[in-house]
């Protein structure tokens, strides 16, 4: 235990000297384009005098060192400023939309990771026979296929071709009201033992978690297969069977353990790539979530909103890193945490 | 005793004096590889060094060849000191001591060929630029160690890891050594293998007057290499004798032990073996040295004072030593001693 | 199933398909090993004695293929067992120390639930197993002399020496009784001085539980102290079988002989030539004897034609034309 | 903060609420979710809004005049420079408190003192607003204008007491932060909806405010529903889906006939005064070359645009709407002829370097017709050797390079509607001197002269007098072409009419942005679904 | 000089041949490389082989906007009259040349770093290399792409630029842990001890070992890189009309679905087929440069 805490600390320092890094990149980045940035904010019509003030507030007449230390200030305290797109504080933005992301995500990485892993056995067992042959074509398909790509296609299908799916954008279909707890539809409808409206966010959610999944999902398929066929030749497994032990034993622990840690190795950088993909579902689904948000931010030049945005999805990325980290070194005992770094 | 040394510095290739090196692990771990040890190897010779696996014989040749830095000690190589940092050396002490590592598998760059991995060291120690006679010294290289011309074009990973030795050795002689140490070359290999290469080594020692550094932890094949043997426990030299001297009269406790345990073929051999000890224990965790005599947790002789205090070095006849509480003998001072 | 323990290969075949054609490595081997006695199995690297050992407990890669060949255990052929009787024999009657330590312990669990789950199909099914299991692990851990075994069964297979890892393979294959053991390689990542330990065990199991073994190894010493018989092995076949004494004092194949000659003595006799030349080719293997090419008496015939194997005296028998000259 | 989004009075809605099945609910796509404050917002998202959940002194008319709203009458002093407003008595607010002239005045003050959003429109022109009784307003004015009564229509006039019962930390002094924050997800108004559920980015709710003064008829939509749905792709799932019923205008005109094609569905088509033109930067080489700019203009072939990109949309020869007072047909007199074009172009001081710059030409980012505009002008320009690059540009970018004459791109294609309906407007917020720039001033043509032109002009109070002089300067400026006017757009709404009925649908409306989206003019059948 | 100019030569081609066959036993890799080299020769001779080249410029013909796909146009045209046939393969075309700008300039500069880094492992140099490559990774690369194209103006060297940016700490660590094992591999200690310059470890040690993992990645990278510059086109931060991209045609043909479909599926198509090839061709090459076993 005590090792975890060390390597908290330890992970966590890192931690905070990169997302220093990544807040001085992005907000120097953000701060030498063109553009004034409370005459964006405010928009065309607004008067001299109004912008005058909004200038003072963000201290842009300051130096960018110093303009820096005082975004950094407030950003430290959850103020990053008010943001051009939605005219409301950035973080009160952040605080709505992010639920909304992660539920999106969260929802597409079930499906990825538990039908990615079933996929993968299934490949894996049939090593060579037909549904091998037929997971292993959908999955080179699959992968090649951009989410956003996919988005359109599920759409056309799901939208048009077989409408099925109640409808698309939103979080749920007008009428059905959620008392927001945490800002989870789904926990809150279970909260507020509404089940249809879990049903309905399940309704509204599946399309674009599936246009975020489908492709991880197939990647992982491929991973766990190759590395179970892999180590279904291992020494450690042969000795397993040498010595009679069942082969079903077998395959459900020491073979699929060993082989599962690959895949969740590499489950933050999936995370990340969700994220990244759920700009454009997320848009072309129009659900409400942080990325649709970043987007618009960023098409709009809403720099505190964009500035904010990267810093916030640094941190979700830092933490999803230390969760698989520590994951893996539960499953994976060979990996010692107290080790860090090296 | 000044004197003395001065004369035989013509002859010594490499003294080691006192060396130590520590490890130091995280939290406060300290690894003892090498706890001061006092070697001589001469010109032309080989001087054995046996011990059993994690005792310390790897960390020697390293820190000799400058992988390591000692953590104490002086090695004087040719009559200069080395320095302890290898980028500090110069460029003809690199090349006159070279290194064969045990793991045929990785000493050669795989994604060149043997000539490519020769041409490196002929570059920078033969002096040569022209690329044809590059390639004919590769070639003589190869011809010297046994193997056919045609392997210069072939990968590493496509020929047997005996022949790849070979190459390696062959990759050593380019810059025309003195000293070459040999890690414990031939264990990754079959028995029929390894004395090919063996009998390299011996016939490429006489024709050019090869010192080696030999690291072993096989006896049987130390009787018929070395010009000398010492052997290593936890760091410490036990005992160090002449060959035929070391064979025919082991002193030291674990000596024996390990002479005991060899598991040997013919009727002969089995009569020069010390008379059976019953082996017992493993060797301790150099992280956690036992006090006292190192060996005294296996030692069927052991004594009180072995469990608290270190033995002395004692020379038992001339050139033999042993550093043991239960053999008499005449002590040796370690700081300047000359094994 | 009657228990005499009898275990023999007939004229065994084993290739392994590989992108450009077929190895064929193992090539018409042979091995009669009685009840309770000890068997040494040498010859090179690579000469397929793994490959041998494997193909018994049916663990052998996908990429194999068993050309012919029988593998009797008590007059059964191993080899047509389906897959509920060869669980059986597994469990009952065979076991494995394989050659590598470090890969053949599972890394990423600890001893006690490779031990224990590794006895719990030989164990009686009862209800505290588990206990049994765990008692019988402690002990056998116990036997291969290894101190505080509670402890390593607590440990990850990592955290162990290669020594202490190569004991737990040991000991896995000792914890519950059988009639064969096959012992790969048991001690080539060992010290003298633990070799010798290990050895010493398997020897006394062999004696007091009549256990069989087939020992693979390098070393003809080690063959000397151990084994009763002994296989010399070459590229697939058998060369020369026989007495362990005999064939050490008197071997009569040339192969043995030359390998023999390599082993440095402690006598301090010199170090041998080494036998010129690799092991074949297994994609086009010579036509007839395989040790041809190494072979200073090879004549025409060797090459056209597979030597069988012959007596050449008592209880001796060599696969070579030139056998008696 | 806003962060929980369930109103304190929504507890009994949601009862009936619950199915879509019978609902009296109009769901409108717009392009995103505006604050409902009238002195922040100015999208058009937010024009449609307002005038829903707030009220204003006087209405606009189709024919361009105004009558009374909020006010029951008004008089107008001589000089022009002060105006008197008498209020209806007994105009509630949605939290049931009267409306007096305390508002009225508080909601001038406030819109001029924020200075974003409308207060532009007020901001330079009225000195002060007197309270006279509590039902009487009077204006000051710094000049005489004969405008003033029609900009009154972006007056909205917000709750005083409820504001300032909401003030929170600010930048305005003791007025605090002014009730922005309060604003950004409630209203404070007295108009016919009031906000009833408002979800961050993603759709705002209003429903009826039964004490509205001037009442409702039987079918009017009890609730309506903007919600913020950009993607084509999913407005016509919606659509089909009936989960839906306005789409917003910018589809292109293919979608809009494919919607046409469904059952139920047909299209509303509106002139509110929409004239499609490409504002050129005259203050950035090479741009800044009249004969350049009328060469370009030459290129463009209108017939092409009118009838097969935007049928049903007019040529517009001059820089105001047809609709709009004031509008002269003889402004501009271009059509498209290369040969003409290249006349323009040999005149040019550019005519030979005009191969080496690459004029940039933005559209509006989600209105997937202007680039075909684009497009068009750029093949018939390379013809002359001009090279034009195309961007794709959201419309708050636009906003942000129109900020100075460097960042403003060459062209744009912009929309210009006016915030009253006369073209006088359009003048000052088009042409007047401004030192900072905004996407209605993206032609950088204004001058002091201009200014001094235009300001004459706006302060006639005779409205024929005015117009002349409105025709005249016109023709004076849109000689060196300091826009491109294209056309004045037909702007298409797809509707649910199998259960909609919008009752102005195709007539005649008033030419300001947001007043074709008039809840009260929708009747709803939900039983008809 | 002439002989053993040659005889390495042979050498050499015998090894290629080995790989070549090994490489050709596994026919997706086949069918990767059949993709990929299509594609590529269409995207070369696009002005050669496409039926209407103009198309893919300033055009616009609206009297034939949003045919079906016909004999004449195949896949059909767009909604101002273009082939999109023609666009898509001059799309192909711009995503390649992205792809291979991106890459050039992002693959040195990372592998370098992260070879110095890995190679003086433990000291303030891989300490600055690595944590400020962590900075770069810290936040997923399309995102910090996004970020960047959107604050610049939107065109193609601008969108090129941000994938750089965002690209090239994937070679660095990429290359870390490949030099931080290699360099623990005695050759490369012994080169150390020979007086192997810095240099020479770098380029003839370390280098030619990353190269596989390097050409592998890189291979399936184009793919990405593609993948990455048409989302970013399909926000509109990519090439701008009328040059087409594989993003903004999809974006402007998403309006319209469903009934003039050949105005997405083609280019989505393209895409799939474009990322598919190069993935094939990716495993492939891992078995090209695989070392050679006994
Ligand atoms: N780089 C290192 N860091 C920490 N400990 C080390 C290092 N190198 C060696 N040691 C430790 O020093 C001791 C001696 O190691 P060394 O490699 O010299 O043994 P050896 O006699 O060569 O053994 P072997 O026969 O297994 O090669 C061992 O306990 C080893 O764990
Ligand atoms: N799965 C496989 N596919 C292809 N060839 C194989 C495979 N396994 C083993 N071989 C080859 O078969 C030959 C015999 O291998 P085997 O492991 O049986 O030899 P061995 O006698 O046990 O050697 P060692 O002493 O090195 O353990 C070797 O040449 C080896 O390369
Ligand atoms: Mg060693
Ligand atoms: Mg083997």
């Amino acid at each position: 235990m005590r090792e975890y805490l060390a390597y908290f600390v330890k992970r966590i320092g890192l931690s905070i000297f990169v997302l220093l890094g990544l807040s001085i990149v992005i907000f120097t980045i953000s701060r030498i384009v063109p553009g004034d940035p409370a005459r964006i904010s405010l928009g065309a019509n607004a008067t001299e005098e109004a912008v005058e003030l909004l200038r003072e507030e963000m201290h842009l007449n300051d130096p960018l060192p110093l303009q820096y230390v005082y975004w950094l200030g407030s950003a430290l305290q959850g103020d990053f400023g008010d943001s051009l797109v939605t005219k409301r504080p950035v973080a009160t933005d952040i605080k709505e939309f992010l639920p909304a992301s992660l539920e999106l995500i969260f929802l597409a990485a079930l499906i990825h990771i538990i039908f990615g892993m079933i996929l993968g056995i299934v490949s894996a067992k049939n090593n060579g026979r037909w549904p091998d042959t037929v997971i292993r074509i959908f999955s080179y398909i699959g992968i090649a296929a951009p989410p956003f790509v996919m988005a359109v296609l599920l759409l056309l299908v799901f939208g048009y071709w077989i409408p099925i799916l109640p409808s698309i954008g939103g979080r749920l279909t007008p009428g059905i009201i959620v008392p927001t707890v945490t800002g989870f539809v789904s926990i809150d409808s279970i909260l507020a033992g509404n089940f249809a409206a879990l049903r309905d966010n399940f309704a509204h959610l599946i399309l674009p978690a599936l246009a975020l999944a489908l492709g991880n999902m197939f990647q992982e398929a491929r991973i766990t297969r190759s590395t179970m066929v892999d180590n279904s030749e291992k020494d450690y497994i042969l000795m397993m069977r040498a010595q009679g032990v069942g082969s079903r034993l077998i395959n459900s622990k020491y073979l699929f353990k060993p082989s599962v840690i690959p895949t969740i190795s590499i489950m933050a950088l999936d995370f990340s790539s969700m994220f990244c993909n759920a700009f454009l579902v997320e848009t072309i689904f129009t659900y409400p979530g942080l990325s649709r948000y970043a987007i618009n931010a960023m098409l709009r030049n809403d720099l505190n909103a964009v500035c904010a945005v990267v810093l916030i999805l640094g941190v979700v990325f830092i933490i999803a890193n230390i969760v698989v980290d520590i994951i893996v070194s539960i499953l994976d005992p060979r990996i010692s945490i107290g080790a860090g770094g090296n | 005793m000044e004197k003395h040394v001065e004369n035989q510095d013509q002859d010594i290739v490499l003294d080691i004096k006192n060396l130590k090196k520590y490890f130091y692990m995280p939290k406060g771990v300290v690894v003892h590889a090498v706890e001061g040890v006092n070697l001589q190897l001469k010109r032309g010779e080989t001087l054995g060094l046996v011990g059993e696996s994690g005792s310390g014989k790897s960390t020697i040749a390293y820190d000799v060849i400058g992988m390591y830095k000692p953590t104490s000690g002086e090695i004087i190589f040719n009559g200069e000191p080395l320095h302890p940092d290898i980028h500090k050396r110069p460029l003809k002490q690199k090349g006159d001591m070279q290194i064969v590592f045990q793991d045929p598998g990785s000493s050669m760059n795989p994604r060149a060929t043997i000539e490519t991995n020769l041409a490196f060291p002929i570059k920078r120690h033969g002096g040569l630029k022209d690329r044809q006679a590059i390639h004919e010294r590769a070639l003589e290289l190869l011809r010297f160690v046994g193997l056919p011309e045609e392997y210069a074009q072939k990968y590493p990973r496509s020929i047997g890891g005996g022949e790849r030795q070979l190459a390696c050795i062959a990759r050593a002689l380019a810059s025309n050594p003195k000293l070459i140490i040999l890690d414990e070359p031939t264990s990754a290999l079959d028995v029929s293998i390894q004395a090919k290469v063996i009998r390299q080594l011996i016939d490429l020692q006489k024709e050019l007057n090869l010192s080696y550094l030999f690291i072993t932890h096989d006896l049987s094949l130390m009787r018929n290499l070395a010009t000398k043997v010492a052997i290593l426990y936890l760091g410490r030299l036990c005992e160090i004798a002449e060959t035929a001297e070391f064979y025919s009269t082991p002193m030291h406790p674990y000596t024996q032990m390990l002479l005991s345990s060899i598991p040997v073929v013919t009727e002969e051999e089995e009569n020069l073996r010390p008379v059976k000890l019953e082996s017992r224990g493993e060797i301790p965790n150099p992280a956690n040295m036992p006090t006292g005599c190192g060996f005294h947790t296996r030692c069927s002789r052991c004594m009180e004072i072995c469990k608290t205090q270190h033995p002395q070095m004692k020379e038992v006849s001339p050139g033999h030593f042993v550093c043991c509480h239960a053999i008499e003998g005449k002590p040796v001072d370690t700081e300047a001693a000359v094994l | 199933m009657e228990k005499n323990g009898s275990f023999e290969i007939k004229d065994l075949k084993i290739s392994y398909k590989v992108f450009n054609g077929e190895l064929q490595v193992v090539d018409g081997m042979n091995l009669r090993l009685n009840s309770g006695e000890r068997m040494g199995l040498v010859g090179e690297a690579g000469c397929g004695k793994t490959t041998t050992l494997k193909s018994v407990l049916g663990i052998l890669p996908s990429n194999a293929v068993i050309s012919s060949g029988e593998v009797l255990f008590n007059g059964e052929d191993v080899l047509k067992f389906d897959n509920k009787k060869m669980q059986e024999f597994r469990k009952k009657n065979c076991a494995m120390i394989f050659q590598d330590p470090s890969s053949a312990l599972n890394p990423i669990f600890k001893v006690k639930d490779l031990m224990m789950n590794g006895m719990r199909n030989s164990l009686a099914k009862s209800k505290d197993w588990k206990k049994v299991a765990y008692e019988k692990a402690v002990s056998s851990l116990r036997d291969v002399m290894l101190p505080d075994p509670e402890r390593i069964m607590e440990n990850y297979p990592f955290q162990l020496s290669g020594g202490m890892r190569q004991r737990v393979c040991i000991a896995m294959a000792i914890a519950t009784d059988r009639h064969l053991l096959l012992a790969d390689e048991p001690t080539t990542s060992l010290d003298v001085t633990i070799q010798e330990q290990i050895l010493k065990l398997i020897y006394k199991l062999s004696i007091e539980k009549k256990l069989s073994v087939i020992l693979v190894t390098h070393s003809m010493g080690v063959i000397r102290e151990m084994t009763d018989r002994v296989s010399v092995m070459y590229a697939g076949t058998v060369m020369e079988v026989g007495d362990t004494k005999d064939v050490l004092e008197s071997p009569q194949h040339p192969y043995t002989k030359a390998l023999i000659a390599c082993i440095p003595k402690l006598t301090g006799s010199g170090v041998a030539e080494g036998i010129p030349g690799r092991v074949p080719d297994y994609l086009n293997p010579p036509k007839g004897c395989r040790y041809v090419d190494r072979c200073p008496y090879a004549t025409a015939i060797c090459r056209e034609e597979k030597p069988k194997l012959t007596d050449c005296g008592k209880n001796h028998q060599i696969a070579c034309h030139n056998c008696g000259r | 903060g806003g962060g929980a989004n369930v109103p304190n009075s929504s507890s009994s809605s949601t009862g009936n609420g619950s199915t879509g099945g019978g609902e009296s609910l109009v769901r409108m796509a717009i392009s995103d979710v505006p604050v409902v404050d009238p002195a922040v917002a100015i999208t058009e998202s937010a024009l449609i809004l307002y005038p829903n959940v707030y009220d204003s002194l006087v209405w606009p008319q189709a024919d361009g005049s105004v009558v009374n709203g909020m006010a029951e009458s008004y008089t107008a002093s001589e000089d022009g420079k002060s105006f008197d407003f008498v209020l209806r008595k007994g105009i509630l607010f949605h939290d049931g408190t009267e409306v007096l002239a305390e508002d009225v005045k508080y909601s001038m003050d406030r819109a001029i003192e924020i200075g974003q959003g409308l207060g532009f429109l007020f901001a330079n022109k009225v000195a002060s607003t007197q309270v006279v009784d509590d039902y009487t307003v009077r204006f000051n004015l710094n000049a005489p204008s004969g405008v003033f009564i029609t900009s009154l229509v972006r007056l909205y006039i917000v709750n005083k007491d409820l504001l300032e019962a909401n003030y929170q930390d600010g930048p305005y002094g003791d007025k605090g932060d002014y009730g922005m924050t309060y604003l950004q997800n409630t209203d404070a108004g007295c108009g016919a909806y009031e906000v009833e559920l408002y979800e961050q980015n993603q759709a705002i709710t209003v429903k009826k405010f039964a004490d509205y003064w001037d009442g409702f008829e039987a079918n009017n939509p009890e609730r309506a529903k903007f919600m913020n749905v950009d993607e084509t792709v999913t407005q016509v799932t919606m659509m089909s889906n009936r989960e839906l019923e306005i789409s917003n205008p910018y589809l292109a005109l293919e979608t809009y006939e494919q919607l046409d094609a469904i059952e139920g569905i047909e299209i509303a088509g509106f002139y509110k005064g929409d004239l499609m033109a490409l504002s050129t930067n005259t203050k950035r080489a090479p741009m800044d070359c009249e004969h350049l700019r009328k060469a370009l203009a030459y290129c463009i072939d209108y017939d092409t645009l009118i009838n097969t990109l935007y049928p049903g949309s007019y040529r517009a020869n001059s820089c105001v709407p047809t609709t709009v007072m004031g509008y002269d047909d003889k402004a501009v007199n271009v059509s498209f002829d290369m040969e003409k074009a290249a006349a323009e172009l040999a005149q040019s001081k550019y005519a030979d370097t005009i191969g080496d710059y690459e004029i940039e030409i933005a559209w509006v980012a989600n209105c997937p017709d202007r680039e075909k505009i684009a497009l068009m002008l750029q093949a018939n320009a390379a013809q002359l050797g001009i090279n034009l690059s195309i961007y794709e540009v959201p419309w708050a970018s636009i906003v942000d390079t129109s900020a100075s004459p460097e960042t403003t791109y060459h062209m744009v294609t912009v929309i210009t509607a006016p915030d009253y309906t006369e073209a006088g407007c359009l003048f000052e917020t088009c042409f007047s001197d401004v030192e900072h720039g905004n996407p209605n001033t993206m032609s950088w043509a204004g001058s002091p002269e201009l200014d001094a032109k235009i300001a004459d002009a706006v302060a006639t109070l005779d409205s024929d007098e005015r117009e002349q002089k409105y025709i005249d300067l016109q023709e004076e400026f849109m000689d060196s072409m300091p826009m491109i006017p294209l056309f004045e757009q037909r702007f298409q709404y797809a509707y649910q009419a199998g259960y909609l009925e919008w009752t102005i649908a195709n007539q005649p409306v008033p030419a300001i942005m947001g007043a074709n989206v008039i809840l009260r003019d929708m009747l709803i059948y939900p039983e008809k679904k | 000089m002439e002989k053993i100019q040659k005889r390495p030569q042979s050498v050499r081609s015998l090894t290629w041949k080995k790989r070549w066959y090994r490489f050709s036993r596994n026919y997706m890799s086949v069918i990767g490389l059949v993709i990929v080299a299509l594609v590529v020769i269409m995207a070369i001779f696009a002005k050669w082989i496409t039926p209407y080249p103009e198309h893919a410029g300033a055009f616009t013909d609206f009297a034939n906007a949003n045919t079906a796909p016909s004999a004449a146009h195949i896949f059909g045209t767009d909604n101002s009259g273009r082939d999109i046939f023609t666009r898509v393969v001059f799309a192909f075309r711009n995503a390649l040349k992205m792809a291979v700008i991106v890459l050039t300039i992002s693959v040195p500069v990372g592998s370098v770093l992260g070879i110095i880094a890995g190679i003086r492992q433990g000291t303030w140099i891989d300490t600055v290399i690595m944590r400020f490559t962590d900075i770069f990774l810290s936040v997923p690369s399309m995102i910090l792409a996004l970020a960047i194209a959107s604050i610049l103006k939107p065109n193609m060297t601008n969108a090129m630029l941000a994938i750089t940016v965002s690209w090239w700490p994937w070679y660095c660590r990429l290359t870390y842990s490949t030099a931080r094992s290699i360099s623990r591999e005695n050759y490369v200690r012994y080169a150390e001890l020979t007086g192997g310059s810095f240099a020479h470890i770098i380029f003839k040690e370390i280098l030619p070992n990353c190269v596989s993992p390097i050409l592998t990645k890189m291979t399936l990278d184009v793919g990405w890189v593609i993948m990455t510059g048409a989302s970013l086109s399909y926000v509109g931060l990519g090439e701008q009309a009328p040059i087409p991209a594989l993003g903004n045609m999809i974006s402007s043909g998403i309006k319209y679905l469903p009934d003039q479909w050949w105005n997405t599926i083609f280019p989505a198509l393209g895409i799939i087929v474009i990322i598919l090839g190069f993935n094939l061709l990716g495993d492939g090459v891992s078995d090209l440069l695989a070392v050679e076993e006994e």
